[in-house]
């Protein structure tokens, strides 16, 4: 618990990102973040909504009035488990899934994702396998993560990977495509056309081991 | 053409739906792009393919058409007589050598001002994506049409009254 | 060349609009420019071109000749044209040398750039400029306002308008579809903001429209087609539907209501209560009339060929009414313990309840009634005619025509060949389906009514076809099908081979005898299982039936097949008989087959069987049964007055008359179709006899019959939500005892009678069994009433056609119609009002009282995925029933809003209200209402899910009844009605005003106006007032008498006419007419509508339209691409 | 008719029974189906977080492999898992929506040396038993009627939102109409699209074991003798954290998870080692010979 002497009493205008709303909403179909009317709908649906910091609906509101900072730094968008409920029920058609994605992939950029929190790493280490095999190995997926998170986790877990090994559910043979090299060029494509280069810096955070350290 | 080159665009809109939902559009400040100019008309059947062509002729680059939903012509079918009109009129323009996608036609009721503005900012992109039209004779105003003006109006070119 | 007032001087007047065009385009710039435009004289711009200073500047200028024609650059002309004609006329010019330049709506509204706007505007003012200077002077033509007026929707609106219409003294015709005025308003309790009693200030206002001597109410009518019946006025066609009930008559009583055995959910009580077939929605409706609810003739009464009413007295046996239930059978069928017992039952076969889970047993039931009663006695004729008719056969088909005959006075006489009367019912069907006392009791009720029978009397030996010719009125032949056909294989004629007719025929005449040990049944029919069973019976020990193609192919009835192997009877599927074994002094002793497979189908559809080369096998046997089907026995008749057959050995007979090539002749049942079920041939005889009596009374016999026959019902029955209850088995005599001739079947009880009739779904509504014409004492009841179209002229309109509620089930998150405690709003409205389904009571489904209430607003409404618009009355509604809910129950009570829309005089205050008596308001849209209880404490609740977004939490609150806020909709047929009045829908569905804010009660159309929920959703104030309004636009109309219409018609420049007639077909309105004098097209301007359809298509340039001339517009096109 | 076959990287690993049971329930309805070949990761939902358009781009390529395969005018590509069948219907609604994706993903196609003229339908097993092939055909060919079992069908999130059009999105009945043609009964059970949890139980197992637990003991509260699932990762998530829920909750969570496939192939009498029945942690009890659960 925060102490209280610590609450802002103010957010004042110059603190937040007005851009911010704008660029999010450049995302394909994310003009309709301006018609939220705040019914909290998507909250109320969420079934991580009591998980959250912030419920969706004021992390729309956030976004909305520039609240950049926190928005980013929420714990929300990392819970999302892309189960589409809110888009679903959204009055207003808003794609608050989708908008959650965009919402991570900006964290990433910006690099102020929760570093303990493994929702990033796993991701990033999927994307990674992916990148150079064209498919994911589950079980390598499982164990990277571990090693890279938390690898006394793994001795909680023993008992269950003994199982899936006994009835042939945990393959440790790495699977991937044959034409690898067709997936590179497919993804160079992206990167080129894109000219983002946040997945570089991924690449390079992940060689340098940050992501390692808890 | 010069870097400004704006599409220039001729709509004629029937007076019952499509005007009254380009009006519409304007009660609902949905601002559109400026380059079509409307022409009042009380029914797209009133649409002579004539008037596609003469405004081509006069420096038009696209014309797009406007009438009631299938089966809400205030005169019962005159949108299926544009409808038909328009089909053939296509065929013109292709054998001219005009691109027929300069013509447009679009049934647009009263309540659909935002379509207005959907259709205008479209047809613009379209017109700007095929470029000015250039026809071989493609004067922008003739001299005889000029004399017809004047002799119709009883004015002779001269100036005196006949 | 057109008349002139003298060269062009034109006036161009810019409007400020206040800042609405100034603040866009550069007012100075465009006056600038139009001074430079040909002809023009005066560039003037003013702050508001239509307020009286900017209207004199124009005509100042006018008066002072600076100018002769006008262009004002302003708003749209849909706007201001009138006001600027009327400026132009007023400074001595005609009001047609003008035009309008529109910048507001086409420019300054919606152009983003002020540099781009100023040049659109300058090019539409050097349109309007170009074109003015070929405007010609015209005159407006006055067209009679018709005095009367439609106006369409019985709710508040209608009635409203209605009486202040006819207190003006002018004549209303009010329509409205259902069988009372009043609409939704007649279904609410109170009314908010005052909480008043809804049906005390409507009754009065709708027993003043019914006494008004100048309104002519129609109710349970619609309107048919609205067409033009001059320039401006309209002829209205309303079809009347038939209430079955005479409305001038009825004395509103109710004793039929009590009677009547239907009882459907009340459309009123929005479907907590109930209603009864005859009905009326409430007891203050009016016309205080009832009305009976028919949706036509039940499928299974269609697909009957005689057309037994079985929802008729399925309905009166599931009230107990058993001897009202035999009255209605009789009307139909004079053998239904018969047909109780064998009938094939297309009924059964149609019953909708069978797409459900299983059809009802509907000649069950019958056979339960005629067990009831088993004296009963057929109705005897009413009047007698002299002549007699000659019945060959006293088959069903001969008996049926016997007994309809004689119901028309006439004295059949019946003519059979066999010792018994009865044809193949009493020679064909084993006694254990059909008893024989059965048969025998039929037949003699017909002999008592006067059908006189001759046994042992077969024509052709006893007396001649011939000579019944000569000796009856008419004859008709219903001989049936009785000679077998053969297999044609070799040893077909063993001892120890039968046919199966001709078995049947012997035990039933002569009694059981004993065929062997092992029987085979060689066929697939309904007879093929009747002689399996049968041999069964006869001490056969193992009985097999061989039949060709598979059990699916079998024709005969599955459930008789499934009762033959329930008593041990065998199949031998896809086995055909290729020799049949043994000698004359064994008899036979086995039948050799073949193994067939299925091909292709055949001309009857099914697949065809092909044998398997080399796949023969033996199978032994002491007696085969071959039951393949029969022939008609036409030989047997002798001489044959040279009737025609046809290839199948049939008689040839007129489809629809059953009429031979002899007249008087006719030939009806097997005998005319071969081997056919027992309710065909009663179809057959009743046919013959339909066409006998109109033979003999000369009248046409083909005239309107094509309904005799089965048909199918053209509507379908929405069977969602009934609840699954399989077919009750009717009793039957144990296995064991099934050996011996004794019925099968015992009948249903009393109790299993009416529990099977219950599950009827009543597909007609209206039963038609007419006990409610038995206690009218007015007379009021007519059963044969037809719609009826009747034909008004009128000047005016007004729809006021109301709204529909949102469909709650489509948002399936909240539970309606799956959890029983999820009400609609109108729904709980229904159970407060003390006259509605629980006396004013709020309850649960279990009668509970509710300790916790939900409220959900906007239930459909603010959702882009239903209804985007707010339905406005949903928050005030809901404030109402959260007081009435507290203040009845005592509950809890939870809004749950988005947002609290209470705008309205005294409306804040009742929402100020509510919150102090302790009313709990939740913001945030409820995401889930759900019986997954977390928590012990929701065990058994509804639980509402929902984030406080004030708080900032997510909620879960439950409560014990749940109400949804539903929103307004347009009606279902919104689209077809105001296509059919030539008007338009807004974005939601809502009927489209001419003007949001200046016209909000007209249309684009002339004469046609909406009020009311039609137009939006609106409270009730908000309708009476514009009720109110469009009173008084019709009053305005009619008190001046005429309207102007716009010169815009087309005509003919004849000089120029080809004559090529192009434009003729393509009028609309029939304008265009030849004049072959002239050899040029003539339009007559009275029909001319000015759409310029002929002028576009005027290959010569002829035809030309008043204000839009090829010229005009050809300068319009030039003005707009000229300049800029 | 003839399909082709998505299996994607689960179907490989973890959730080898749900691919053995498609395969096996398609085979014993006579319905053929070719297994795409080479295919990709389809973009995954981890994968949308770090980079939506190259999500899209792999996903783009398998429809792209399949249009070459399959050589007909519309290819069907059944995707099993939830995961890739939402990935797969994404990518096909954003190349038709978004201009912006679709002129992307065509460059990159084409740098790849591939091209798609989105033609290919991409279906669930789920939506071509009941649209296609009929429950009434199905039930024909049931052979050991499920009678007696209660289900409780699992359809998870992403199979009927938001992109799939064959069911309702909030109260989906297809499984459940399968199941009840296989003889089964089906259980009323609420939760039936609500959210396992996901991958959350991976990273965050102290949220995603919750959420698992919740619809698992509200389906033994309703009488639920066996879950049917349409998910590799609602299967995995919902039969291998029992133990842990167990513990975690202080009560006996115990009830086997399956693949909806698996049930249907027993019904059509096909082995059980076929369907990789074999596989699962929590046995499902026999429903043959008579034996009934909880009987």
């Amino acid at each position: 618990m925060k102490e209280w002497q610590s609450w802002p009493r103010f957010r004042y205008e110059a603190e937040l990102d007005l851009r911010f709303p704008e660029e999010v909403a450049s995302m394909p179909g994310g003009r309709a973040l301006f018609a939220c009317i705040q019914c909290g709908t998507c909250s109320g649906t969420c079934p991580l909504g009591t998980y959250m910091d912030y419920s969706p609906r004021k992390i729309i509101a956030m976004t909305r009035a520039g609240f950049k900072d926190e928005v980013l730094h929420s714990f929300t968008i990392w819970l999302c488990a892309s189960c589409y409920a809110c888009a679903v029920e959204c009055p207003r058609k808003i794609k608050i899934t989708d908008f959650m994605a965009e919402l991570k992939q900006r964290a990433i950029q910006e690099g102020v994702y929760p570093k303990r929190f493994p929702v990033a790493v796993l991701a990033r280490e999927f994307f990674d396998t992916v990148r150079k095999r064209g498919r994911s190995t589950e079980s390598r997926l499982v164990l990277r993560l571990y090693a890279k998170t938390n690898p006394l986790k793994i001795f909680n877990q023993a008992l269950l990977g003994l199982k899936l090994l006994r009835t042939g559910r945990f393959s440790l043979r790495a699977e991937s495509v044959k034409n690898r090299q067709q997936i590179d060029q497919l993804l160079r494509a992206v990167d080129a056309v894109k000219a983002t280069t946040f997945v570089d810096r991924l690449a390079r955070e992940v060689h340098r081991g940050e992501v390692a350290r808890v | 053409m010069s870097e400004q080159w704006e599409p220039r665009i001729v709509a004629f809109f029937c007076t019952w739906c499509t005007y009254t939902a380009a009006d519409l559009a304007g009660i609902s400040r949905m601002t559109y792009a400026p380059n079509a100019r409307i022409v009042r008309l009380m029914c797209s059947g009133r649409m002579d393919p004539q008037f596609v062509l003469k405004a081509f002729a006069d420096g038009a680059d696209g014309v797009l058409i406007g009438g009631c939903h299938p089966g809400d012509c205030h005169y019962q079918a005159g949108n299926y007589k544009a409808l038909r009109r328009y089909t053939l009129l296509k065929r013109v323009l292709t054998e001219m050598g005009i691109e027929p996608e300069r013509v447009r036609l679009e049934w647009i009721s009263a309540s659909e001002g935002d379509r207005v503005q959907k259709v205008m900012n479209e047809m613009v992109e379209q017109i700007r994506k095929l470029g000015p039209l250039h026809l071989e004779k493609a004067p922008r105003r003739t001299a005889a049409a000029q004399e017809r003006e004047r002799e119709a109006v009883g004015v002779s070119s001269q100036g005196g009254a006949r | 060349m057109p008349e002139t007032n003298g060269a062009p001087k034109i006036g161009v007047y810019v409007c400020h609009c206040g800042v609405n065009i100034a603040a866009k385009v550069n007012i100075p710039e465009v006056v600038e420019f139009a001074r430079t435009l040909p002809f023009v004289t005066v560039a003037r711009d003013y702050k508001f071109m239509c307020s009286d200073p900017g209207q004199e500047l124009i005509q100042q200028d006018l008066r002072e000749g600076r100018v002769n024609r006008v262009v004002v650059a302003s708003c749209s002309p849909l706007m201001h044209e009138a006001t600027f004609r009327r400026a132009t006329a007023e400074g001595g010019q005609n009001p047609f040398f003008f035009h309008m330049a529109n910048i507001r709506e086409h420019v300054s509204w919606v152009t983003a750039d002020e540099h781009k706007a100023t040049e659109k505007a300058k090019a539409l003012i050097a349109a309007a400029v170009r074109r003015v200077a070929f405007h010609e002077p015209l005159e407006k033509k006055r067209v009679p306002v018709h005095p009367h007026v439609l106006i369409v929707g019985g709710g508040i609106a209608g009635i409203e308008a209605a009486l202040k219409i006819a207190e003006a003294g002018k004549k209303v015709y009010l329509v409205e579809r259902e069988p009372t005025i009043g609409g939704h308003m007649a279904q609410f309790d109170k009314c908010f903001p005052t909480l008043d009693c809804a049906a005390c200030i409507l009754t009065p206002k709708m027993t003043q429209v019914r006494a008004h001597p100048n309104i002519k109410l129609l109710t349970y009518s619609e309107v048919e087609s609205v067409e033009p019946y001059d320039l401006r006025n309209f002829k209205v066609t309303i079809r009347r539907k038939a209430r079955y009930v005479n409305e001038d008559v009825c004395t509103g009583c109710g004793l039929c209501a009590d009677v009547c055995p239907v009882t459907v959910p009340s459309e009123f009580d929005e479907g907590l209560g109930t209603r009864k077939a005859i009905y009326r929605p409430f007891p203050q409706a009016v016309p205080n009339v009832f009305t009976i609810s028919r949706r036509g003739t039940p499928p299974c009464q269609a697909a009957c060929s005689i057309h037994q009413n079985a929802q008729g007295y399925i309905t009166l046996i599931a009230h107990g009414k058993f001897k009202e239930a035999l009255d209605v059978i009789l009307r139909d069928n004079p053998l239904p313990s018969i047909c109780g017992r064998i009938c094939t039952h297309p009924c059964t076969v149609n019953c909708t309840r069978g797409t459900v889970d299983e059809p009802l047993n509907i000649p069950g039931l019958k056979r339960f009634i005629t067990d009831l009663f088993p004296d009963y006695k057929l109705p005897t004729p009413t009047k007698e005619r002299p002549e007699k008719i000659a019945i060959v056969g006293s088959g069903p088909a001969g008996l049926m025509c016997a007994y309809e005959l004689r119901q028309r006075g006439y004295k059949p006489v019946i003519f059979e060949a066999q010792p018994v009367a009865g044809g193949m019912l009493s020679v064909g069907i084993p006694s254990f389906r059909l008893p024989r006392d059965v048969i025998t009791k039929e037949i003699n009720r017909l002999k008592e009514i006067g059908i006189e029978i001759k046994t042992n009397t077969p024509v052709g030996k006893a007396i001649t076809l011939e000579q019944l010719r000569q000796q009856y009125a008419a004859v008709f032949i219903a001989i049936g099908a009785h000679v077998e056909r053969k297999l044609k294989v070799p040893g077909e004629d063993l001892p120890g081979v039968f046919g199966g007719i001709e078995f049947l025929r012997r035990v039933n005449l002569e009694g059981p005898f004993n065929l062997g040990e092992r029987v085979l049944v060689i066929g697939g029919g309904n007879s093929a299982v009747d002689a399996a069973r049968t041999a069964l019976r006869c001490g056969a020990k193992e009985v097999t039936m061989v039949y060709r193609r598979t059990r699916a192919e079998m024709p005969a009835d599955p459930k008789e097949i499934e009762a033959a192997e329930e008593e041990g009877v065998k199949m031998l599927f896809l086995a055909a008989p290729k020799t049949i074994l043994g000698n004359k002094e064994t008899g036979v002793t086995a039948l050799e087959c073949l193994k067939m497979k299925l091909g292709a189908p055949d001309a009857s559809g099914r697949p065809a069987p092909e044998p398997i080369p080399g796949s023969e096998f033996v199978l032994s046997c002491d007696a085969i049964i071959v039951t393949i089907g029969q022939v008609p026995d036409i030989a047997s008749l002798g001489e044959r007055l040279g009737l025609e057959t046809t290839t199948w050995g049939t008689f040839k007979v007129d489809d629809v008359t059953l009429e031979t090539n002899v007249p008087g002749v006719f030939a009806g049942g097997d005998c005319v179709t071969g081997p056919d079920v027992v309710v065909n041939a009663m179809y057959a005889g009743k046919k013959a006899a339909i066409s006998i009596d109109r033979y003999l009374n000369k009248l046409d016999m083909r005239a309107g019959r094509e309904r005799e026959g089965p048909y199918r019902t053209e509507y379908t029955i929405d069977t969602s939500g009934t609840p699954l209850q399989k077919q009750i088995p009717m009793p039957a005599i144990e296995l064991a005892r099934r050996r011996t001739f004794e019925e099968v079947h015992t009948g249903y009880t009393k109790e299993l009678a009416i529990a099977e009739a219950k599950r009827c779904l009543d597909c007609g509504i209206c039963c038609d069994c007419r006990l409610c014409a038995t206690v009218c004492e007015a007379k009021a009841i007519n059963y044969e009433m037809k719609d009826e179209i009747q034909e008004i002229v009128v000047g005016s309109i007004i729809l006021a056609t109301g709204f529909k509620l949102f469909d709650a089930r489509r948002i399936p998150r909240y539970g309606y119609g799956k959890y029983p405690n999820v009400y609609t709003a109108l729904e709980v409205e229904r159970m407060t009002n003390s006259a509605g389904p629980t006396g004013g009571e709020i309850r649960l489904r279990d009668g509970r009282k509710p300790k916790a209430v939900g409220i959900i607003h906007c239930v459909g409404s603010r959702d882009r995925n239903y209804n985007s618009y707010c339905s406005r009355v949903c928050c005030l509604y809901s404030l109402k029933l959260a007081h009435l809910i507290k203040e009845r129950t005592g509950a809890e009570v939870y809004n749950f809003y988005i947002d609290m829309r209470v705008p309205g005089k005294a409306y804040e205050e009742f929402y100020d209200r509510m919150l102090e008596e302790g009313i709990h308001f939740i913001r945030g849209r409820v995401a889930e209402v759900t019986d997954h209880a977390m928590t012990p404490d929701e065990e058994g609740k509804l639980v509402i899910r929902a984030e406080d977004t004030l708080i900032g939490v997510i909620r879960r609150i439950p409560v014990d009844m749940v109400v949804l806020a539903v929103g307004l909709e347009p009606q279902a047929d919104a689209d077809e009605v105001r296509r059919k009045f030539y008007i338009s829908c807004g974005s939601g569905g809502f009927f489209l005003e001419r003007h949001p804010k200046l016209a909000p009660v007209q249309t684009f159309a002339d004469g046609i106006f909406i009020a009311g929920a039609c137009q939006g959703p609106k409270d009730i104030q908000d309708t009476v007032a514009q009720a109110g309004a469009a009173a008084a636009e019709v009053l305005s109309l009619i008190d001046r008498g005429f309207v102007e219409l716009e010169p815009n018609t087309a005509f003919i420049q004849e000089e120029l006419c080809s004559g090529c007639k192009t434009c003729i077909p393509l009028c609309p309105f029939s304008a265009i007419s030849f004049n072959s004098d002239k050899g040029v097209a003539a339009i007559n301007e009275a029909l001319c509508k000015g759409c310029g359809t002929c002028v576009a298509a005027c290959p010569s340039g002829a035809a030309q339209q008043h204000l839009f001339t090829d010229e005009q517009i050809y300068q319009e096109i030039e003005g707009v691409l000229s300049y800029v | 008719m003839k399909y082709l076959y998505y299996p994607g990287c689960s179907l490989k690993g973890t959730s080898r029974g749900y691919e053995e049971s498609v395969l096996a329930a398609f085979e014993a309805l006579g319905v053929a189906v070719d297994e795409l070949e080479d295919w990709n990761c389809c973009g995954a939902t981890a994968y949308m977080a770090v980079d939506e358009m190259k999500a899209f781009a792999l996903a783009a390529r398998n429809l792209a492999l399949a249009e070459l395969q399959d050589g007909s005018e519309h290819p069907t590509l059944i995707a099993p898992c939830s995961g890739c069948y939402l990935v797969l219907s994404k990518t096909q609604h954003y190349l038709q929506e978004y201009s912006e994706v679709s002129r992307m993903i065509d460059g990159a196609l084409q740098a790849a040396r591939l091209r798609y003229a989105r033609t290919v339908h991409v279906r669930h097993p789920l939506d071509i038993l009941i649209n296609e092939i009929g429950v009434q055909e199905i039930a024909r060919k049931v052979r050991q009627p499920l009678q007696g079992l209660k289900v409780a069908s699992y359809y998870g999130c992403q199979i009927v939102r938001p992109y799939a059009a064959f069911d309702d999105q909030v109260n989906p009945k297809t499984m459940d109409n399968l199941m009840q043609a296989l003889g089964a009964e089906t259980v009323d059970w609420p939760l039936k699209t609500r959210c396992c949890g996901g991958s959350l139980m991976g990273t965050l197992p102290e949220v995603g074991v919750p959420l698992s637990y919740i619809l698992l003991k509200e389906a033994l509260k309703r009488g639920a003798d066996v879950v049917a699932t349409a998910c590799p990762l609602c299967q995995f998530n919902l039969e291998c954290y029992q133990d842990k829920m167990s513990h975690q909750f202080k009560e006996r969570i115990e009830i086997p998870v399956v693949y909806f496939t698996q049930l249907l192939g027993l019904a059509l009498g096909v082995s059980e080692r076929r369907l990789g029945m074999h596989r699962l942690l929590v046995p499902m009890p026999t429903v043959r010979g008579g034996t009934r659960p909880h009987a």
